[in-house]
Formats: C-alpha cells, structure tokens, sequence
C-alpha cells in the first residue's frame, strides 16, 4: 500500500459525464493489479472530507496509470476540474483484484457503463483469442470508446434503446455469446450497476459457469479499517459480511447474498 | 528558535505516553492496516477497534455516508470478539513499543465486566478504555453513557474484574457531560477520553431511505471538533484525573487547542481515513509547533488557557 | 413532467405557511437587513432576532468565529428589547404579506411571560416562536431548555400571556430531545421548532485565547445538520404537534431532508450569511423539485421516509 | 446593496504575500464609495464557510473595480489560486465609508500595511494638494507599490526596521508633516494594525484634530443582521456597541472605546 501525490498527466472528457485521467505514480503503477483501486483525494481540503475509490483502469509502461470516472456527484466533478500539474494525494493499490483464469479458457467481460473501468485492465491479460468484451449503455450517447481507454480487443456494445448495438439488455449479449460459444471452460467476469450484475450472478449460476464480480460500496477508509464496507455474504461463508476493500472489490459471485444487495 | 528536541512525553495517570497522540478506536483497525504507512512504534499510543465478549457480525450495509466537514458511521461495533483478538491480534501489537489500549463494550454492565474479566492477566495491553456510548439494551436502548449512574456502574463493575488502567470513554449525546465525568472519576476510572461521536442521520431526498440502514449512526470528523472541544474543556474544569481529548483532530494545528484546553493526549479518529499519516503528522507537527515557539516540553502547554 | 405549480402551502396548527421555508432568529435580523435582495413576501415566514424585555448590548466581541463548515457564534442575544421592536421595526414588518413571529426569550420564568404580554394585542404577528436555549439565571447557568419540567414551566407562562400560537425552539444539547419535546407539547405549545445552535468553542493556538471572548457559542451550518436531522426525526415521532426543522438548511436539496423526516416547514439561519438569498432559492429549488418528481403539493412528502 | 458573480479581470501577485485583484460588477463599481467593503465569497463551496470582508481599493470607470488583498489564512489563500475569467459572488458595497473633508481642508491618509487598501480610494477624491499619504511597513519587502494600485500621489513611507524610507512607526512621520503643516483645519483617516489605529487615535486627540479610523472585526454576514460585528463604543454614544458592518467600518475615532478594542 502506497500513499503518494500523484502529478495528473492529463485528464479529459471521452463521453457524456465521463472522464479519463492519467495520473503518474511509479510505484503505484508498478504494484497494481486488474480489479485493484485507489482512494483518491480528490483535493486538498476538509470538504468532500472523503477519498473516493476508483478502479484503476489501466497501467502504462511509463509509470502513469489511468482512471476512468463518470461524474456523478461532487467528487468526481472536482476531479473533472482537475489539470494537468496538479497532484493528488493516492492511496493504493488497494483490494484484491481478478484471479485469471488459465489460459484456453474463454473469458467473458460484462460491463454495465462506467463498470468497463477495471475490465479494460483485465482485457490486457486474459487470453485475448478466447474473450467477448461486452458492455451495456442505456444509450449510444453514453459509449465509452473502449480502444481510446485501453481495450485492445473489439467490444460488443448493447444498449437499451437500441441506438447502437445491440438493441437490450447487456445480459442477451451474454447469453448469445455463451451459446454461440458452446461447450468448453468459461468463466464471465462482470462489473457494472447492481441489477446488472444480480442478473449475471443468476444467469451463471444457473449455466453453472464461475463468475466474478467487482463491487461497489460506499468506504471510508479503503484499507480494512472502518469496517464500513460490509456486503452479506453467501450462507455457507466463514464471515457474515464481506469487506469489499479487503476481501474485494472483486468477489467470487456465489459467495455474495445477492438478496440483501 | 534553537533545534532543540521539545520532550513530547505525557502521562495518563500510571501511564507515561512517549508523545500526547494516539489513534482512536475504530478508526486504525488492530493497528496493522495502516502499518505499511504509519510506523506505530512512532505515535503514543493506538486504541484498537471496540471489542465485545461475542464476535459481533455488524450493522447492514450501508454503514457510512459522507456529511459536511464530516461522516457517519453505523458500523455496529463489528468485531471479532475479544478472546479471538486476544488470540489473533495482539501478538503482533505485542511487538509494538508504544502503548496499546483495548477499547472495550458490553451490552449489560456484567458483560462489561466479562470482557474486562477476558483481559486480565493478558500481556500487551497497557489499559481499558471503556466505550460507554453504545445502547443500554436493558434500559430501553438510550446509551448507557447518558447517565452518570449507569456510567458509574459500568465503571465499577470494570474497575471490579480488571487488572489495568480504566479509562472511560463518554458519549457527547447528553445534557451535562460534567456530571457523567464526575460520576466516573468517583467510581475510580483513572482518565477520561471524550469524545464520542455524536448522533446523526441523512436521507436521500431522491430514494427516501435513510442513507445509513440503521437510520441513525455516530457524526465524526472537522465538523464536531468545536462540540468535542468544549465538552473536553467542561470535563477538564470539572475532575482531577487525565482527559484524552478526541473529535474532529485533523492536524496539528487542531491538536493544541486541546492541550491548551487541558486534555494531557489527544486521539486521532477519521483523519486517518482521509490522511493515513494524519497521526504521524500530527506527532512531528507537534514538535515543530514546540520548537518554533521555544516550548522545550509538551506539558508546558497542557491547560494553559488565558482569559480575556 | 408537466409544468404544474405545485402547492407550497403547509400549515403549522392554527398558521397558514404560503410555502415551508422561513427565516431563523437571530440571521435575517429584522427582516429589511437582506430585503433588497430578498422579498420577504416569497418567503413562507420570517422569524426576527430574539427579544427580549429590556434591550440587550450583547456579549464582548470576538463574537463569531469560522469552523469546519460552520460557525460559532456568542452574540448574547443582543437586542432592541420587546417595545423597541413593536414601536420601531414592526410597522415596516406589518407591510408585509408573509408571516412574522416573535422569537423571545427571558432571564427568568416570569420574564418570558412578561415579554409574551408586551405582544399581547399587537398586530402583525403571526405567533411568538420561545426560545428556550439561553442560560437560566435562576438555574446555575444551564439553559431552561436541558430541562423537560422547566421548559414546560416556561411554555405555560408564555401561553397564559400571549394571544398567538406559540411556537416552543428547542435546544439540541441535551440527553433525550424527545422528553423535552413531549413536555412542551403537554403544556400546550402548538409547534416546536428545532434546532438551535450546538454549544461548542474554538481557541487561538498562538495567543492560547479563547477565540470567543465569551468562551463557548453556538455552532451553526452545515456541520450540525446531520445532528439536527436526527433530532426532528426523533421529535416528530415523539409529538403530534408541526415540527419546524431547522440546522444547516444550505439549499435546496436539504430542505426535503427534513420534510421527508416529518417536519412541516422548515427555517434558514446561516446560510442566509453565505448567501443572501438563500432563503428564495430554496422556495424555488422545492417547487422545481417537486415538478420534477411529480408532486403536486408539497404535503406529499412530509414524513415519508420510507425504510428498508 | 447588490449581490451578483463577478468576473476576475486579473488576480495578481504585486508585493510579499499581497495580490491586486480586478472584479468586473460595474453595478457594484457605479455604487460604491472610498471606505466601503464587499463581502466576498472566495469559492463556490461550503468549507470555508463565510464570506471574506474586503475594502474597495479603487473603482475603475470601466466597471470594474479592485481589491487590494494579504494573504493571512485560508480564504485569501484560496482567492490568490484564483484565476482571470472565474466569476466569485460579491455582496456589496457594504457600509459607511469615509465622510470627506471641506475641499481645502489638510488630510493626512495613514496606513500600516495592507490598511492602504481603503485609503487609495479616498486618495483619489480628496483635495489633492493638500494630503499626505504616509504608509508604515515593517519592512522594505512588504511595500505595496502604491502608484501601481491607483495612488496618484506620492506616498511617504516609514519602514520599522529603517530599510525604506523613515525608520520608526508611521505615527513619527504624522508627527512630522501635521507640525511642517502648522495651523488650519487638517483631519486623518487611518486605516492599519489595531497597535497603529490606537497611536494614531490618541495622537490626533491630543492635537484635536478629528481623525475617522476604518475598523476590522470578523464578519459572518456584513449587513447588519448577525450583530456579530461589535465594537464598543465610547461613552456618551447612543448605543453600547457599534456594527462595523452598518456604522462603519470607518469610525469617528472619538466615538470608539479604544480601551475595549
Ligand atoms: C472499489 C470501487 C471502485 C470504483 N471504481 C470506479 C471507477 O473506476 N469509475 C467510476 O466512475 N466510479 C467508480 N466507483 C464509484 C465511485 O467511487 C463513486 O462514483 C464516487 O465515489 C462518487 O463520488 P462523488 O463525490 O462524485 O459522489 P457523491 O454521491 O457526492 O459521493 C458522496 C459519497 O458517497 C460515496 N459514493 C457515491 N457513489 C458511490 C459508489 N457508486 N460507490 C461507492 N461509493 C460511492 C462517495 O465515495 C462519497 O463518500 C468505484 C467504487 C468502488 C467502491
Ligand atoms: C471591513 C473590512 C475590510 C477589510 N479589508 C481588507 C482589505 O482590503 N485587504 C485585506 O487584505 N484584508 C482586509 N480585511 C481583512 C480580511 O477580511 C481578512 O484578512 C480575511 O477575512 C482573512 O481571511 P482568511 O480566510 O485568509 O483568514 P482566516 O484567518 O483563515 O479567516 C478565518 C476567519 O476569520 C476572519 N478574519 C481573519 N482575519 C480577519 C480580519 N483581520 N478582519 C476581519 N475578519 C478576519 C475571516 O473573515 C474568517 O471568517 C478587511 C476586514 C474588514 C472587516
Ligand atoms: C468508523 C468508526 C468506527 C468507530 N468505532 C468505535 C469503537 O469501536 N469504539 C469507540 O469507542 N469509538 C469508536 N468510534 C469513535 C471514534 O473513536 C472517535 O471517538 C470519534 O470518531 C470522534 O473522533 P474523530 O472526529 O477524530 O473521528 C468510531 C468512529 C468511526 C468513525
Ligand atoms: C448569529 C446567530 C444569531 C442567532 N440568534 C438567535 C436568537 O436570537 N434566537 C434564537 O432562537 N436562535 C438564534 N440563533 C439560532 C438560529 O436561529 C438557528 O436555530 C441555528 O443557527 C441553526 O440553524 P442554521 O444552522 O441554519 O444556522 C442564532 C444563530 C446565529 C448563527
Ligand atoms: S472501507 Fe474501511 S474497511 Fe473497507
Ligand atoms: S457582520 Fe453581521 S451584523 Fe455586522
């Protein structure tokens, strides 16, 4: 775990409400690992008193990794503010991040909008030639372009008012692909907004594919700390709640209680 | 302004502190999450997350929710319990050269006895700090900290079943905060550490829900400081024994008022989420304070108040 | 979403508010400090600067000092007194077509009687809001307000002298909100209001002064709105009488927090010094709220938080 | 009274820990007279929490007008990052400012420090051939350029530790030009450290000659509705306490207790 202010490389505008930001941290970047995050102190004041947790999206070689952020409220519009020179302070990297799966077998990334972030650095080390990159807007206007950001694969784009892609749920895409796919060991990562990833927990359940998850709860500490971050876990688990910091942000799907979600 | 070393020491009654800044309980885990970042041998002392006789699963998510200057929390006193923290955690803490306190709570006085009962002979831990701010399941879930009786109760009972320092912990959530100090100096608590956080509640305005699942949960952070500093300053004028003083200390410019106010130490609590180092800063804060103002020994401005 | 007006109106008791936002005491001074910036009559209300029987110089200055997202404040009520106000500043207020209440305040029991009857028979206001959070002289120096018996006491005294609805404001530094609020129900008050200010301090570290000259003051603004949430929450469950929110009301998605809690209107203090026309902003900020979320009166929302 | 955002027309660094600022409200700048303040809102956030009073140091006829600002905590600290097209809400003009004297009549402008500010307005509106401008400073390096921020007139300047101009207090160099002066009606106005006002407030009573003192308290709401603004007044004036928001900030000297301040 690394506490450093971080130069912004750059930060911009890539779709609607939703921003790329490079920020320079050897060590940081050095450390990181698809599905990890950092807390970000989005400036230097007392209020927003919190850090934010954002995934890290990707690592470059140079020591910079990158955050993919959608402005939802006064944090991240700060952030969106933010120029080129500036530092901010960043804990990471945090959590635990996916656990890759061997090589030959197929691998399918679930995104719902702005969950695309931590699977752009998950794309870069799975087997790219066994791999569906899906990902879910309400709208064409939202559309992240994945290549811009880091996917160098092709992605699959769904949107619910059929304006791109195609036209429905992302979970379709998911379900076409998995059949298209046909026999043979798969496993779906996911991450994305909550009903989304309750109806690919239940999807994979069902297939009895193995699911991974990367969840979001609200944190104040982002280092096990607080015990603010608590999700019910599955019965059969050794604690009652998880800790999306510590044990997460990225959870086998079978052993969260989706119903208390 | 000579670079002389300022002496940072300070005691809490039988304890001598090596510096007046200690982490707050629940806000630096078992001491080793932050370790990587904050060396603990370096601070005071670190008051480790509350512990029951029972491992205690928590409140329902969400548990905390951002305010001004400030947060809630509705953790619910999750924690291990104290025989597999005893097991589990304090033989690392045990390594530490710095003072450990066990933050303790029960939900009857007896149990509160019971967890103190369960540290008795234990090595490692230098005393009790008795949170006293939780509900009263037997009397009708007001804390048990809103009455000096009850405080006092407590007090004796962990008093009766300990081997170590008790220092009590009070809920700001009460009228006359100097009465419950009284109360539990007179039960025979060696310090007072205040404060607590107070009661608060926010609401989605979009949703409707209570954005803690507990409806209610504990403000902390810059917002209570003033509340915390006053309540320290009251308790200080009203016993003999140590005040620790806590709420809202962010740096170390905060951390002097409450010297000045007469607290011997202060606890650092939700900085540490913002700052991980805030602590640590605050120590070395502390002596450049000491050094640019030729003040050779801490002590020299503990209570030191003027009036106008 | 259509562009309906929707219905501000709410009513306190016998009172008829055009919208639920008033101004609190002790903020929006006599009401034509702010009144080229503000219309008083967009308003739901105004509450003027406490009064009291003989006019009031105030405590010492410093008297306001900035904190993490708020401010305290030692004024000591400094006022014109009872009669000055009806001969001086009440005929301007008269003009207007909103509501005007009294805020009041004495030194003793019978003094708020005393000042109630100064009101007795003079137009122009609505109803005499009590502030019951000042010392008491007669009780060492807490306020009347930390005592249930007390503030009943004081409520039927100003009820057995006034001719208008009377308002009880109550004071939030104490143990159990609802046992107060339940007493001055009982003695017949027929709103309260809630809350006043947090009593807290802050101290210079460089001079060791207090850096109010009179110690402790009043906290305001956002930093206490969690706490004062809180507390309308519990009263409003506790009493069948209107609830007036009031603490850290910034704009206008917090007024919703306190309506959807239960109270019935509620009053902008500080908010009103950040932002002159805070007050207006959030009348219009709650009429776009509600035809945003399709509500066609705003008493469709008070008291419907719902729970998970 | 006007309360609206304002442009930042320029924001500039012009002495040690001292900026020139540029506002574009040519309401605010067609209002306001030499004394009178603003109070200004440094960001668009709630911590810090209150407005910062601040003199009126010049009104251009451009509509714009000028701050002249040290940089002593938090808020000023904040406004001297701010940038030129940034808009800060301004409430003003605020209070009463200076009353003039008789055209003829001799005026002494004295100021410590950044007490300039106010100063350099009524410089511009009084009888020019008769004013001296003294300013104090403790030091060479704190001196404010004065010419640069609007005086046209020349400025005589003590220094404390004798590395510009006069060695000693300001006070020695009014001694100094009121006894070159001789007899005739003369007055001062003062504005500067409270240590400096008092010297000068007994000074001029001793001679008997009137001086106005503009005053600093902390302010929460700079109009006259918190009553947090008070000074004592001296004896025999109607009210116990003054509002240096509403009855000043300038002050006849004679009409506050300098024992109380
Ligand atoms: C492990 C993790 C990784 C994340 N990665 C990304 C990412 O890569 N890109 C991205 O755009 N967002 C990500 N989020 C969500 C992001 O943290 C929130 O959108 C952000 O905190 C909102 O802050 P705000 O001040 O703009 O919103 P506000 O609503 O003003 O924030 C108020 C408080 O609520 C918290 N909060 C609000 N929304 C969320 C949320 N969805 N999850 C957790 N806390 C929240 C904030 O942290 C803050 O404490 C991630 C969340 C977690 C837990
Ligand atoms: C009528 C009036 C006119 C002024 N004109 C000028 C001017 O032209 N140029 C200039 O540089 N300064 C001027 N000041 C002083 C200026 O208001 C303070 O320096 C400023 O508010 C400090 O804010 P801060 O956040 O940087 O400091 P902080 O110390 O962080 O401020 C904390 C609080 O204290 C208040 N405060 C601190 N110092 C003062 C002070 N000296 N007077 C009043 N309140 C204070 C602040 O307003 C704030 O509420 C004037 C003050 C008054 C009352
Ligand atoms: C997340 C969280 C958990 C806490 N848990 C405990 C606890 O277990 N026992 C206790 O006595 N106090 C607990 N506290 C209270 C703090 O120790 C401290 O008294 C309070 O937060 C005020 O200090 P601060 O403003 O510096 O945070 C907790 C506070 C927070 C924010
Ligand atoms: C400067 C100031 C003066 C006040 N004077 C009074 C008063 O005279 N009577 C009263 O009942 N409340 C008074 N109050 C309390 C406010 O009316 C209000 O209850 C409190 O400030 C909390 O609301 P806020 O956070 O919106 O300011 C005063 C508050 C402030 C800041
Ligand atoms: S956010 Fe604090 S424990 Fe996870
Ligand atoms: S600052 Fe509020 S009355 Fe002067």
């Amino acid at each position: 775990m690394i506490e450093e202010e971080a130069g912004i490389v750059f930060n911009r505008q890539i779709a609607d409400k939703t921003y790329h930001m490079g920020l320079e941290s050897p060590r940081i970047a050095a450390a990181a690992k698809p599905g990890q995050f950092v807390m970000l102190r989005v400036f230097n004041g007392i209020d927003p008193l919190l850090r934010r947790p954002l995934s890290i999206c990707r690592v470059g070689g140079d020591g910079i990794f990158y955050l993919l952020y959608r402005v939802v409220g006064r944090g991240t519009a700060i952030m969106s503010r933010a120029v080129k020179g500036e530092r901010l302070s960043v804990l990471g990297p945090l959590g635990r991040g996916f656990k890759l799966p061997p090589p030959g077998d197929r691998s399918f990334l679930v995104a719902g909008g702005i969950g695309i972030a931590p699977l752009i650095s998950l794309s870069q080390v799975v087997d790219k030639d066994h791999m569906a990159f899906l990902v879910g807007y309400r709208s064409a206007a939202e559309i992240i372009p994945a290549e811009q950001v880091g996917a160098d694969t092709s992605v699959s784009i769904a949107t619910d008012d059929g304006t791109a892609g195609h036209r429905g749920p992302v979970t379709e895409l998911l379900k076409a692909n998995v059949e298209r796919a046909g026999e043979g060991r798969a496993i779906v990562f996911a991450c994305g907004p909550l009903p989304m990833l309750k109806a690919v927990a239940a999807l994979t359940s069902k297939w009895n594919i193995p699911c991974q998850v990367s969840l979001e709860t609200s944190m104040a500490c982002g280092v096990g700390a607080c015990h603010g971050c608590a999700v019910k876990s599955s019965s059969g688990q050794k604690k009652p709640y998880h800790h999306v910091c510590q044990d997460g942000p990225v959870f086998d799907a079978d052993t969260v209680d989706w119903g208390r979600l | 302004m000579t670079e002389i070393q300022p002496d940072l020491k300070t005691s809490l009654g039988s304890l001598t502190l090596k510096n007046p800044v200690l982490t707050a309980s629940g806000t630096f885990g078992y001491g080793q999450e932050f370790s990587s970042l904050v060396d603990p041998n370096l601070l005071g002392g670190i008051v480790v997350k509350g512990l029951s006789l029972k491992p205690r699963a928590g409140n329902r998510p969400p548990r905390t929710v951002e305010t001004p200057c400030g947060m809630l929390n509705a953790i619910g006193l999750a924690n291990m319990g104290v025989d597999a923290f005893v097991e589990k955690r304090l033989p690392l803490l045990r390594e530490l050269d710095t003072v450990v306190i066990a933050n303790i709570y029960g939900h009857t006085i007896d149990e509160y006895g019971t967890v103190a009962a369960r540290l008795k002979g234990v090595e490692g831990i230098s005393a009790i700090e008795v949170n006293i701010s939780c509900p009263n399941v037997d009397g009708g879930g007001m804390a048990f900290g809103t009455d000096p009786d009850i405080s006092a109760r407590v007090t004796e009972q962990v008093l009766k079943k300990a081997d170590k320092p008790v220092i009590v912990k009070l809920s700001p959530n009460v009228t006359d905060i100097r009465a419950v100090a009284r109360a539990v100096e007179r039960a025979g608590a060696e310090g007072i550490s205040l404060i607590n956080t107070l009661t608060g509640m926010a609401i989605d305005i979009e949703t409707r829900l209570p954005r803690l699942a507990n409806i209610s949960g504990g403000l902390s952070g810059p917002a209570i400081r003033p509340v915390a500093l006053h309540m320290v300053y009251q308790v200080v004028k009203a016993v003999r024994i140590p005040v620790i003083g806590i709420g809202g200390i962010m740096d170390y410019r905060d951390a002097p008022e409450f010297l000045i106010a007469g607290a011997k130490a202060v606890q650092v609590g939700t900085a540490s989420f913002v700052n991980p180092r805030a602590s640590l800063d605050i120590v070395e804060g502390l002596k450049a304070f000491c050094q640019g103002h030729g003040i050779t020994a801490i002590d020299e401005i503990i209570g030191t108040m003027r009036l106008r």
